[in-house]
């Protein structure tokens, strides 16, 4: 998977044409082979520009900066990166118009040990689903791609509840509070955020195991019905906390047991719990 | 000269013979050169100031609708009476369970027995001091921290109060313990502006003022009113056109809302004042008072340490960032 | 009864926390204004026993309720939490018991897979009319909790059990 | 006053650290999600003292905790108490093996912003009762440039006792300050000493030749370098430059890199409450965070990214140099790793310090 050739003469055209402020895509580096986001508003550096199976982070997050409002962008975006664009669309965080999206049917990201992540693996909506252009070939048509239930989630569930909790206890006993899940999440563009160590009017901002467990709960229900698994959080991580899990686990109820809803594939379909549907699971109610 | 010597350099000449509280500081000074906090803290805490002692509040008075004054005393007895403090200096005001502001001190230590915080509503913690806060309640206070006015450099000068809002509060502690030390000082003008006559703080207290024959009271609203009689406009215009201060002698200090400092001390410059003549103070977010917590870092200063007292001749060698 | 306390791992490895004798739950109950707050009225004016185990906490609608205030409850003194409200198509705001349901199982799923007993977290649907129903439901709400025992997992740390 | 070296060989160091571990309260690297945290152990065979310094956190929470306790109330009827709250034992002698340099270094800058004006007094117990051995890194790691920086790591004096891999297996252990003279006298066993070299002249010169050597090729693996001096002059004259506007645009504003830097110091004071009990800690914060500066008001002075990260370069490279005479930076490159952009502190500066040259 490599579009660097196709995506620099594009961001060009744009330029060229005056479409775009700036563009938001990839480059190298400088180290190593791994590549960081480029917000790029000087046509000269477009050949800087790269696209490769190494272009992991989710750069629909750069829509809630600064350097990108009230600006028009030009955008590459993975199905995953798509799904979350879509959402944030339907929830009127940005303006269709202003946005110049390259859509990417993505064969799978690797992650620096150059193993294809474990999100791609299981991936169910590779190609873009909000597009101006696309790139690839479309995936959908060709492959018979279905929803898997994560492994770490099977493997979980299979275990006795006291070895989950001694579990989950480590995962909330090393979380150091910084919020950077939050921050690098492209769907969590709340000014002022429940979790946010100033902001938090239900707890305080302390960091304990309590107060980790109560924060990421918090999150992920926040998310419930809208992550769209790009592990954007994952990658923030400084402890490489397995936050998968607790997204992963929502998604796979919300899918079996609401009309398998997956978020933000469908334009114009809100978060899981922004609808509701008579057929819902009822059983569980007394 | 670094601003962090000149400040030493300068608080240890100020204090000097400002009263006997201030002899204590000196003493301390000397003693531990880059201790500024106030002796009694020292006296008695040293080693854990983020520990809060517990004040009692003693009265509430509802100056405006959304600033109130707290009168507070300590719990433990033989407390107060240690607790000395220079204008300008603030206090660490926690509503324990809510969270912590800082606060200037409003009140003198001239007036013995008490000492004053007013707080106005703006955030998340001032809020519930609002709703919850009482006579009778316990607050958490540690302090005083910082620096205070340059009391021995306005001595035998012409003062000029520049005042706006809520940022009496800072000016009411000098402007009492000058009062309490009439002789000390010349000429006496308070100038102060509010949004609206409601808006004006310490109503009470500015009439006793006004009727003190030795002070020079001028107040002002931003837009006219019915029952107004006196000027209209805001506080640099009125400075300009109805005060005239002399610049000779004069030293200006003033607080206020930063959009009022600003332009109050422009039009001041324009009146002709030397920047070392105009005496503000600083409004940063702090937390610790300590110069630990990296909050209220100006460039390499520390407003909880080095200030929150500065001169425009200060200010001016600061990055841009207050 | 020590085999049902088996989601609790901090009683497992401090077995000085395992319930004492005279150890009573406390169960959060979050009803919604309409039915089931009436229906619990109805319950008490009937003559009904039910449990005093229950705290109940008026909100104006199940869909009112936010998954934090499950996941407080549980953090501070709850040991398990009882969420009520109207029958699906009775809800007084027409949709909101709709809206509520989804989150609910969702919220159920999750705490109970970082290692809650899904006892702890229950439902219901009770009408103003439903007063046996609500003491039913409390009995067994209480009778679930009583077997597991005292909730100790991610407590506040300031939080002192009595 | 000199200090002893001792040689021994790899399992020499591990039967030390056994004993070490098996007679005091010790801190070491273990591994927890492919991240190594400094935790308490008690067998060497739960920590790695090797880990690699690009996934192991340092050991500022072991003197400046993540979250402490600072005090704790009640309210009765008759008024509220307070009253402190004693953080873990503070009195406890501690080990801490498995150290990097950089670490220990971060300790010595720290000291000097709790030990001015008021002194802080937890921090200084722990610095008191703990005595950090520390290895020296083989080799530089990416991100690594702790050799650019103002303070002479060949020498440093940072840590209590110093281990060293030198050639054919050798391990020294070198002791750096009197705690670890005193340390080292006490646990370290001649039985586990090898070699004919400990008489002692003779072994303390070949010794040290032997480490000298080790940190050339040390030095010689550096990929960044750079001229700390310069970036410090050139970054204090200019405050104003856009080029802070073009390095931060990346930034997400996640403040990761605030609370893994190992010298990175402020925090915030929040309360927490339950009936009529509560807690204030004291915990992390970052500068990064749009909330850090923002006032009751709502006036913020630092409102832009950029301006929040002109604030982080400038007090690492400027401000603290200024008012404290070093840099608030060890050069270790945490931050660059665990960001999730890759943005490099290295990097930033030197941009912006070029940019500086060329307007």
């Amino acid at each position: 998977m490599n579009y660097t050739k196709q995506i620099q003469d594009i961001a060009a055209k744009l330029f060229a044409e005056g479409k775009i402020d700036v563009f938001v895509g990839y480059r190298v580096n400088g180290f190593d082979d791994n590549q960081v986001p480029a917000l790029i508003t000087d046509p000269q550096d477009v050949p800087k520009l790269v696209f490769t199976d190494k272009s992991v982070f989710n750069l629909v997050n750069y829509l809630k900066s600064e350097h990108t409002r009230r600006k028009r962008v030009g955008l590459v975006v993975k199905g995953c990166d798509s799904r979350s664009l879509n959402l944030m669309l339907t929830e009127s965080q940005v303006k269709r118009e202003n946005l110049y999206v390259i859509g990417i049917c993505c064969e799978g990201v690797v992650d620096e040990t150059g193993q294809k992540m474990q999100n791609c693996v299981e991936c169910a909506v590779p190609d873009a689903v909000v597009s101006d252009e696309l790139l690839g070939t479309p995936m959908s048509g060709s492959l018979t791609l279905t929803y898997r239930v994560n492994a770490d989630i099977a493997k979980l569930s299979e275990m006795p509840l006291t070895e989950r909790a001694a579990y989950f206890e480590e995962v909330f006993e090393n979380c150091i509070r910084c919020n950077a899940c939050r921050h690098s999440c492209p769907l969590c563009y709340c000014a002022k955020c429940c979790i946010d160590q100033e902001t938090a009017t239900l707890y305080n901002g302390a960091n304990t195991t309590s107060s980790a467990f109560h924060a990421l709960m918090t999150w992920s229900l926040h998310l419930a019905g809208r992550c769209v698994d790009c592990r954007n959080c994952e990658k923030a991580c400084p402890s490489h906390l397995p936050l998968h899990l607790l997204h992963k686990q929502n998604e796979s109820v919300i899918y079996e047991n609401f009309q398998e809803h997956l978020a933000g594939v469908i334009p114009e379909d809100r978060g899981a719990f922004y609808k509701y549907s008579l057929k819902d699971p009822d059983d569980f109610i007394m | 000269m670094p601003l962090r010597e000149f400040r030493n350099e300068n608080n240890a000449n100020n204090a000097g013979n400002a009263n006997n509280a201030s002899n204590e500081f000196i003493l301390l000074r000397s003693k531990f050169r880059h201790f500024t906090i106030s002796p009694f803290r020292y006296l008695f805490y040293m080693e854990k100031l983020l520990v809060p002692m517990i004040c009692k509040v003693d009265k509430v008075i509802q100056e405006t609708p959304d600033i109130r004054t707290y009168r507070l005393n300590f719990r433990e007895e033989g407390l107060m009476e240690n607790f000395t403090w220079l204008p300008g200096q603030f206090v660490e005001f926690s509503l324990l369970g809510s969270g912590e502001c800082t606060f200037c001190i409003a009140s003198s230590v001239t007036r013995k027995g008490y000492f004053d915080c007013s707080i106005k509503k703006a955030g998340v913690v001032t809020a519930d001091i609002h709703t919850s806060l009482e006579e009778g309640d316990d607050v958490g206070i540690r302090g005083p921290f910082g620096n205070w006015f340059p009391l021995e450099d306005i001595k035998g000068k012409n003062v000029l109060f520049v005042g706006g809002g809520i940022g009496l509060a800072p000016l009411r502690s000098l402007i009492q313990y000058c009062i309490d030390n009439r002789g000390d000082y010349n000429d006496f003008t308070i100038l102060y502006g509010a949004r609206t006559s409601a808006d004006m703080c310490y109503k009470d207290e500015i009439k006793e003022w006004q009727d003190n024959k030795t002070l020079n009271v001028v107040l002002t609203i931003d837009k006219p009113e019915e029952t107004w009689t006196t000027n209209v406009g805001v506080v640099p215009k009125i400075l300009e056109e109805v005060v005239k201060p002399e610049i000779e002698n004069t030293k200006v200090i003033t607080c206020g809302p930063p959009i009022m400092i600003k332009y109050t001390i422009q039009s001041l410059l324009k009146l002709g004042f030397a920047d070392r003549d105009i005496i503000t103070t600083l409004e940063m977010k702090m937390q610790c008072g300590l110069g630990k917590c990296g909050r209220c870092n100006i460039g390499s200063t520390y407003v909880c340490k080095d200030g929150p007292v500065f001169t425009n001749e200060q200010l001016k060698g600061l990055p841009d960032e207050f | 009864m020590e085999a049902e306390v088996k989601d609790q791992l901090v009683s497992i490895e401090k077995p000085e926390l395992i319930a004492p004798p005279d150890w009573e739950p406390v169960i959060m109950g979050i009803l919604c204004n309409w039915c089931s707050y009436a229906g619990s009225d109805l319950t008490g004016t009937s003559r009904i026993q039910y449990p005093p185990n229950i705290r109940i906490i008026r909100v104006p609608c199940s869909s009112r309720v936010d998954p934090w205030f499950l996941i407080k409850s549980l953090q501070t003194t709850a040991d398990g939490v009882l969420v009520s409200g109207c029958h699906p198509g009775d809800c007084h705001y027409i949709s909101g018991n709709y809206y509520a349901r989804r989150r609910f199982l969702v919220t159920k799923k999750l705490l109970n897979f970082v290692g809650f007993h899904e006892n702890r977290i229950q439902f219901s649907w009770v009408s103003a009319a439903e007063g046996p129903k609500f003491a039913k439901v409390v009995i067994k709400v209480t009778d679930d909790i009583k077997k597991l025992g005292p909730l100790h997992l991610y407590k506040k740390e300031n939080f002192e059990k009595k | 006053m000199s200090f002893s070296t001792f040689v021994t060989d790899k399992p020499g160091l591990q039967k030390f650290y056994e004993a070490v571990l098996a007679s005091h309260e010790t801190y070491a690297p273990a591994e927890k999600f492919g991240k190594f945290d400094f935790k308490l152990v008690s067998r060497i065979s739960e920590c790695d003292p090797e880990s690699p310094i690009a996934k192991t956190q340092s050991i500022k929470p072991l003197f400046f905790p993540r979250s402490a306790k600072v005090m704790k109330y009640v309210a009765t009827s008759a008024g509220t108490d307070v009253s402190e709250v004693d953080e873990d034992p503070l009195a406890v002698k501690r080990i801490i093996i498995g150290a990097k340099h950089c670490d220990a270094r971060s300790l010595q800058v720290l000291d000097k912003v709790y030990n001015w004006d008021y002194i802080d007094t937890d921090y200084q117990k722990r610095r008191e009762n703990t005595v950090i051995i520390s290895t020296r890194c083989d080799k530089a790691d990416t991100h690594c440039f702790c050799t650019s920086l103002d303070y002479d790591v060949e020498n440093l004096d940072a840590m209590d006792v110093l281990v060293v891999n030198g050639a054919e297996g050798k391990i020294y252990l070198r002791a750096r300050t009197e705690k670890g003279e005193t340390f080292l006298k006490e646990n370290f066993s001649q039985q586990l000493a090898v070699g004919s070299e400990q008489s002692e002249v003779g072994s303390r010169h070949s010794a040290e030749e032997e480490m000298k050597k080790q940190y050339a090729a040390f030095a010689e693996s550096f990929r960044l370098k750079m001229n700390y001096k310069e970036v410090n002059e050139r970054l204090s004259k200019i405050f104003d430059t856009p080029e802070f506007e073009k390095v931060s645009a990346n930034c997400v504003s996640c403040n990761t890199c605030a609370f893994i830097c190992p010298t990175c110091h402020c925090f915030k004071i929040s309360d927490e409450k339950v009936k009529d009990t509560g807690l204030r800690y004291k915990s992390y914060d970052s500068c990064n965070n749009g909330y850090f500066t923002l006032m009751a008001g709502g006036h913020n002075p630092r409102p832009a990214k950029y301006r929040r990260w002109r604030q982080r370069a400038m007090h690492k490279f400027v401000y603290y140099k200024e008012r404290f005479g070093e840099n608030l930076c060890v050069g270790c490159g945490k931050c660059t790793i665990a960001c999730p952009v890759n943005i490099s502190i290295f990097e930033v500066v030197n941009q912006v310090a070029s940019a500086g040259i060329q307007e």
